[in-house]
């Protein structure tokens, strides 16, 4: 329908769309720019704050107080390792479920969803327990295990939903070729199901970076991510706008930047199977 | 190299008998085509054959070997699927050389073997690729490539055809035949269309609902059906059937015409009006409601200036009239 | 070795933490801090300690925890850091806080109670005069006088943000000091009794009156910033914002506030809360040497010096040590000094109310299911405070969790 | 693809995946269980005692339990309902050509990658605070009186706040969805004479729906358990006006240290939570298969 | 009801001009067929007499009112789409009544109107079912009533039977055909099939590269192809053409023979080997490759016992012989 879009009309759509999406920005937008301001500067007006002269003081000072590199790589190993660990567990399932499905595949997938909804503080004290007994507490080990429990059922439906997409005829035909089930989905279904794999990656590893119970709970620095960086500023005394601004940024920034770059291939993949 | 024998071959999927029982004989080197309407089992069989489903009882021999429980690599047989199954993420060369990196030959080997299937088949300026980037007739071929290089003891072809257009299904259907005169490999060919059937095939293998109707050349087929079933599927436009008093004059329950056997002169026995002409220019068909023996196609040969509501008499040759039982069975 | 010390994310703690190279350099050992905002670090410290989790070497805890703890065995005492470390000249309340039979089970890193701050140059504008010892009807006076909204100028700022240690802090003293008490001799609540009711509403009441927007969001954290911007006419909260409200690297108002002693209404007893943040050291700590060698640093006469010297007096740990108060930089820089000391001495967990209780604490009540009673009662007093219910009705709602809890662990038989 | 062989390799496939899943559920669970039935206040270790379905009793019968059923379902609701629609609406703008659509997209994504105790922190802080915030900085500016959310409308701002981060989700999927819509039969409507309001309402909307069930299952999943919007903002309060079923359960067993109680309300949790699954599943299984 | 006029239509998408102006008279009642190969405009060139795109320049009038600016809805054109652009969570009633509801047609009305045409298409057992719960050729049918319905001026189709089967598509299009006569409104009907174009249209419009070749009636452009395009585009299989010697021969640049007119004749003037031999029965295609003219396709009606490498001598009939000039007109 290439009909003309009347120039008046596409103009509308702009600035509706561009006002919208600013407003939805504006408070990470407004937290990048408190960061570069005073504390004192941090609490005024807008227009004030605006025009008030820009520092990178803020991030000395948090720079100073924490070891963000530290918090930064652990954050980085427990989720990616997690989302790694639980796309290893969750391939061979998915394709089971989605090239083998049985009479049960739809309500154990539904099971495994439901996994999840177990409320987490319900189970804190015995996983701490746990946790304690195999001296996991504090290790990035054993939050990347918690991690890769909670996210792997939202992978597995993922993956389940992409392999679905791809025809059952080609891994026939890979068999035919003399493919072992390895190979079959070493060479023929983890390569064609790359971008799904991709978005599923991503959206996990975003989950797991961002999550803040587990980590809290079961950390405390030598496997403290960026969560833990982030919940020493949470309410701190006096004037603090700008530092918490600061540290705000710093956690945020590494997913956001990462996210931006990817963001085709999350929207691509994040469907859930709800497109045909 | 391509002797494939089933005996009492049966499938049934849970309840579901698909095929209750099949009996047959592939010879080495034959082209051998099953055809049926759809859902008769013809991809049933044909993957039973490759060792993609699991044959609830019976025995599959290939080279004279037990094969009822091989897996589908091990059977030495090589597949094209309907969808091609091409591997989209890797480029023609490699989609083609995949079956031999997996049997594990070396690289050398396979380079020279890829390029000799690709010279073969047209493909050797397309090998770097991906299958995204070629048209519907090439992908077939590089699908065709895939199974070639295997040098299997035989083909296996569940519709590869269907999914091209018209004039390319053609092409591609004269390029198989073609392969089939070079490499003398035996073929197993599945289709729905009669035409590719009876073009392509040595031996054609009629299926319906699970059970072989007939076994024969196209020719024989077309001129000695075993059954109405037969009779009915084979021949484009379809026969003309007529029961009833016209039946027995000829002593039969059912006599059959095929359009072309029937010609419209002035002192035709049957009159009827025609209700829908065709003219293609070279044939043109013709839909006749006659008042005895229902309605009949027609088709006649050239250009015949007849239309909607005209009345012609018809005239079927009387040694082309199909004779055939109560049961169906055709009569000599 | 390295040590895990965990902490609140308070100005003296942060001090801490920026001083601590100095210790490092000197013993050879590293430390990973783990700070974190007061509620979320009482919790995980105590999960850890009573699972015996063993992540921390080092813990900041309050004299609630202390003696609680300490008599339960989780807390290593600490009545052995060594030659120099000057017992007697930790403030002897203070001390006794601490102590469980007998023994000393942390240490002071600060020490706290409350006290009234006030904006001199406002009360001398309105030609107004705080007294020595001011009431609760005279604070609600000033309050009325020197609140103007429009110029975001409000009378009085107190703590509203639910939670034992929040708005419970200060309130328990405003409760006591009307005669009331949480429990009576049979641990019966008693927070339905009129003494409640009149605290309570004196409280909701000048709040929302002269009170800031928000106030059920605002805690000491909250207060302090909307003192320090000059918002409030009179605070009343912890000694140890004297520092934090007279450093003119902090405050806008360093030069224009003046204090005083907490305010009465019937009562003395209890009319203002003891609080001391200190350091401890898990029973189970396999590094107990190089925790005590940290904690014997952290809480000397020098590391009192040390801050002094390079984070100017005004900001040193106030309330542990008697000699803090007679070094003379000290006084000269902090005019408030005899003021704080003065309260913290007076200020006797012992003997809170003004009828006999059962229990030590003047904020609150060292027995371990006061945590979830305070922090419902809290909420409670939070919601009528933001008018989602009514004084009467969340003393009531109080009154019977307490009473069902209490039943529960069988203090009322 | 379905030979005897193939089915009990898949069986082996999907084990280890079940099984991690069910060690998972029914390790700490039963832990819970069994904590469930205890007197057992994490301050006063070596007093535990059985205490039947004491825990249970008293995390039922206390008012704010109900409260925060309550609170839970609106919270949900609420966010669904906001994130739905403003999905729905937003992806119909997106998906029209624009200058700078990209750009825009970047935006609209952007919350989605922002963890909720800082998107949490920031709202309350910079644009919630009644004094300091943004919104307060524009009622003085407009002469208004600040509104103060926290205490005005807790859950009300608790909700916004979340589905602030949960609203480019439901964009991004509902868009991918509004793409694959067959323009050809958007042709067709507008042959038939359907005007803009019908071709949305009789074939664009039924065209999401199954996109929207989506949407609704896994966000209904995080939405059970939102916690940390809650710590950070309102700690539940003012009184129990903000506090959902996990906040509850994280004071009796986290601020009381109550583990008994704590557990007996998590189990309480897990069964609703389980209710509402089936409740999903259902409405999801049907959507999904057709 | 149902005339329509172009005049200097063109159409440009941004740079690309797809039609660089076409003139064309649609009669009332009359069935039109575009024609083309892939890419030449047809459904650019429907969609713009639809009012789907916007034209360029030039004028369209619809029953003598100009239309050019007119709403898509306001053209009194109904329109079947290539996918049948069904509404697929609306039952088949519901589909059909969309447009009637759309004109805010009363409940009872849009009943009687569905069921007649549920009628008319045999639809009447499936009006309760979804688009997904039906064959396509059904959901054809289900797109043609919800044209039907409207009572429209004239019927647009675009491709309606491409994504059919074979067999189905025969049967579609007679019932196409069938339709027309009953109702008699213009239909104007886009193919690149020419078996479609041939048998269906009353006049035939063929296109390349956006500009119309010929129009005529079907037999027209078989017997008289205007060029050379039209000549090889019109008939299948595709006519034979010979250029050089034998062309000069007969006074052309180019010859052209149907495979249909060439005889085998052990007398026939060219000579040469078989080397494809398909026999339907019905007819035997050859493909003979010789010395002279090349590549020569030729029909024979009925069965003809050869194969390939077989030698046979081809004779054209000298009636049926085409010749074009050095630019591709036909000369006469
Ligand atoms: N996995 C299966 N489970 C149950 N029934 C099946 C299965 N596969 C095929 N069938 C049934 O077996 C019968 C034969 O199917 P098959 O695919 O062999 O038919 P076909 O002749 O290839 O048809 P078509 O021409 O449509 O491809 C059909 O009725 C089909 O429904
Ligand atoms: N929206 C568009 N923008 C740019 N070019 C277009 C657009 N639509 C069609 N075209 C171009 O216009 C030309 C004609 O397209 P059209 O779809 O009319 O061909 P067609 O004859 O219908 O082909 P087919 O038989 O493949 O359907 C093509 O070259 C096509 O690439
Ligand atoms: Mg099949
Ligand atoms: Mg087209």
């Amino acid at each position: 329908m290439a009909r003309k879009t009347s120039q008046t009309q596409r103009m509308v759509v702009t600035i509706a769309a561009w006002t919208i999406g600013f407003l939805i920005f504006l408070p990470i937008l407004w937290t990048i720019i408190l960061s570069f301001k005073t504390e004192g500067d941090a609490i005024k007006t807008p227009l004030e704050v605006l025009s008030a002269p820009w520092t990178t003081a803020s991030y000395a000072e948090v720079q100073s107080r924490s070891n963000y590199a530290g918090h930064f790589m652990n954050s980085v190993i427990i989720s990616v390792g997690s989302t790694i660990i639980a796309l290893i567990i969750a391939i061979p399932a998915a394709w089971a479920m989605a090239f083998q499905p049985g009479k049960r595949t739809k309500d154990l997938l539904m099971w495994m969803l439901s996994t999840k909804m177990m409320p987490a503080v319900g189970v804190l004290i015995p996983i701490y327990l746990l946790f304690r007994d195999f001296g996991l507490l504090d290790t990035r080990i054993g939050l990347t295990v918690i991690m890769t429990l909670i996210n792997l059922p939202i992978v597995i439906w993922m993956l389940y939903t992409y392999f679905r997409e791809i025809p059952s005829e080609i891994l026939e035909a890979s068999r035919m070729d003399g493919a072992s089930l390895k190979n079959e989905i070493l060479y023929v279904l983890t390569p064609m199901a790359v971008p799904g794999i991709a978005s599923t990656m991503l959206l996990n590893v975003i989950l797991a970076w961002n999550e803040a119970f587990w980590t809290l709970q079961l950390t405390t620095s030598k496997a403290a991510p960026l969560t833990q960086f982030i919940a020493s500023y949470s309410s701190p005394e006096g004037l603090f706008y700008a530092k918490l601004s600061a540290a705000s940024t710093m956690a945020i920034a590494p997913i956001l930047i990462l996210g931006w770059f990817s963001q085709k291939q999350l929207v691509r993949g994040l469907t859930f199977g709800a497109v045909k | 190299m391509g002797q494939i024998t089933l005996t009492k071959v049966r499938k049934a999927f849970g309840e579901a008998e698909v095929i209750p029982g099949i009996d047959l004989q592939i010879n080495d080197g034959e082209f051998v085509v099953f055809v049926g309407p759809s859902g008769c089992g013809k991809s049933t069989l044909l993957r039973l054959i490759a060792g993609l489903e699991d044959i609830t009882s019976g025995k599959i021999e290939i080279d004279g070997r037990e094969a009822t429980n091989a897996a589908p690599a091990e059977r030495g047989l090589a597949m094209v699927f309907q969808s091609y199954a091409l591997y989209p993420h890797m480029s023609v060369r490699k989609n083609i050389a995949f079956p031999l990196k997996m049997a594990g030959m070396s690289d050398a080997d396979q380079t020279a073997k890829v390029e000799n299937a690709a010279r073969i088949l047209n493909l050797t300026n397309y090998l770097d690729r991906r299958p995204g980037q070629l048209s519907g007739g090439q992908r077939q071929r590089v699908a065709i490539g895939r199974a070639i290089v295997r040098e299997p003891a035989a083909f296996l072809f569940d519709e590869p055809l269907s999914n091209l257009d018209a004039a390319l299904r053609v092409t591609m259907r004269q390029e198989i035949t073609e392969l089939h005169h070079n490499l003398k490999t035996t073929m197993i060919y599945v289709t729905h269309d009669q035409v590719e059937a009876m073009t392509m095939a040595d031996k054609i293998v009629v299926l319906q609902a699970g059970r072989v109707e007939q076994v024969g050349s196209p020719l024989e087929l077309y001129n000695e059906p075993a059954n109405l079933f037969v009779a009915g599927f084979i021949g484009s436009p379809k026969m003309n059937f007529v029961t009833g008093e016209h039946a027995a004059r000829h002593g039969a329950a059912t006599i059959g015409v095929r359009p072309e056997h029937v010609d419209v002169t002035p002192d035709g026995i049957w009159e009827g009006r025609v209700i829908l002409a065709e003219h293609l220019g070279s044939d043109t068909f013709l839909k006749v409601d006659t008042r005895d023996v229902g309605e009949m196609t027609v088709r006649v040969s050239g250009e015949m200036r007849l239309g909607h509501g005209d009345t012609v008499r018809l005239q079927p040759r009387p040694d082309r009239i199909y004779r055939f039982a109560e049961d169906g069975k055709a009569l000599k | 070795e390295e040590l895990t010390i965990a902490t609140v994310n308070n100005g003296d703690m942060i001090i801490m933490q920026k001083l601590s190279p100095e210790w490092e350099k000197a013993t050879g050992n590293k430390i990973n801090w783990v700070i974190l905002e007061e509620n979320v670090l009482r919790q995980r410290v105590t999960t850890d300690i009573a699972t015996k989790g063993g992540q921390f070497d080092v813990m900041t805890i309050g004299s609630y925890e202390a003696p609680i703890w300490g008599k339960a065995g989780w807390l290593l005492p600490l009545d052995d850091l060594g030659e120099g470390y000057d017992y007697p000249d930790l403030i002897p309340s203070v001390a006794a806080g601490l102590s469980a039979d007998g023994k000393l089970m942390a240490v002071p890193f600060y020490a706290e109670s409350s006290f009234t701050m006030y904006r001199k140059d406002l009360f001398d504008a309105a030609g107004l005069t705080m007294p020595e010892q001011p009431t609760y009807a005279d604070i609600a006076g000033f309050a009325e006088k020197l609140t103007d909204k429009s110029k975001e100028q409000y009378g009085i700022c107190l703590r509203g943000k639910p939670g034992w240690g929040e708005n419970m802090a200060f309130l328990g003293t405003l409760v006591n000091t009307n005669g009331g008490q949480w429990f009576d001799m049979d641990w019966k609540p008693q927070i339905e009794s009129e003494a409640w009711k009149t605290a309570i509403n004196w409280y909701v009441d000048a709040m929302t009156k002269y009170g800031p927007p928000g106030a059920v969001n605002n805690g000491y954290n909250e207060n302090l910033s909307l003192f320090q911007t000059g918002k409030c006419a009179i605070w009343i909260d912890a000694t140890s914002s004297a520092g934090r409200v007279y450093d003119p690297n902090q405050s806008q108002v360093s030069d224009k506030v003046s204090f005083t002693a907490a305010p009465q209404a019937t009562s003395p007893e209890g009319s203002a809360w003891f609080w001391a943040w200190s350091l401890a050291i898990p029973a189970s700590s396999t590094k107990a040497e190089a925790a005590k060698s940290f904690i014997n640093w952290a809480t000397s006469k020098d590391y009192i010096k040390l801050v002094g010297e390079k984070d100017g007096w005004v900001a040193v740990p106030p309330g542990t040590r008697l000699s803090t108060y007679a070094l003379p930089e000290y006084q000269k820089a902090a005019p408030f000094a005899a003021t704080v000391l003065d309260a913290i001495q007076s200020a006797d967990p012992a003997k809170p109310t003004k009828d006999p209780v059962p229990y030590t604490g003047i904020q609150y009540v060292a027995i371990p299911e006061f945590q979830g009673i305070g922090t419902f009662v809290g909420q409670q007093i939070a919601a009528a405070l933001a008018g989602q219910t009514t004084v009467d009705a969340a003393l009531q709602a109080s009154q019977a969790y307490a009473t069902t809890e209490m039943t529960r662990s069988g203090y009322i038989k | 693809m379905a030979t005897a062989h193939s089915r009990a390799l898949a069986r082996l496939m999907v084990s280890p995946a079940v099984i991690l899943l069910l060690l998972w559920m029914i390790v700490p669970l039963g832990m819970t269980i069994y904590f469930s039935f205890l007197r057992y206040n994490l301050l006063m270790p070596g007093m535990e005692s059985w205490t039947g379905f004491d825990n249970y009793y008293y995390f039922v019968t206390q008012a704010s339990f109900w409260v925060a059923l309550k609170n839970t379902l609106m919270l949900v609701l609420g966010v669904l309902c906001i994130t739905v629609i403003g999905g729905i609406l937003l992806a119909l703008l997106l998906n029209q050509p624009f200058f700078g659509q990209g750009i825009v997209r970047v935006m609209v994504i952007a919350p989605f990658f922002v963890m909720p105790t800082v998107s949490a922190l920031v709202w309350k802080n910079f644009f919630m605070n009644p004094v300091n915030g943004m919104f307060a900085h524009i009622a003085k500016a407009l002469g208004m009186q600040p509104f103060d959310f926290f205490a005005q409308m807790p859950l009300g701002s608790i909700i916004l706040i979340v589905a602030w981060s949960w609203l480019p989700f439901a964009t991004l999927i509902l868009l991918t969805a509004l793409q694959s819509l067959d323009s050809e039969q958007m042709e067709a409507a507008e042959m038939d004479g359907a005007g803009w309001m019908s071709r949305f309402y009789h074939l664009t909307l039924p065209h999401l729906t199954r996109s929207i069930t989506v949407v609704i299952l896994i966000q209904t999943i995080f939405l059970l358990s939102v916690f940390a919007e809650i710590l950070v903002t309102t700690n539940g309060g003012p009184g129990n006006a903000s506090t959902n079923l996990p906040y509850l359960v994280y004071q009796q067993s986290l601020l009381s240290f109550d583990v008994g109680g704590g557990s007996a309300g998590g189990i309480i949790a897990v069964i609703l939570a389980n209710i509402v699954a089936i409740f999903l599943m259902r409405m999801i299984g049907k959507n999904l298969d057709a």
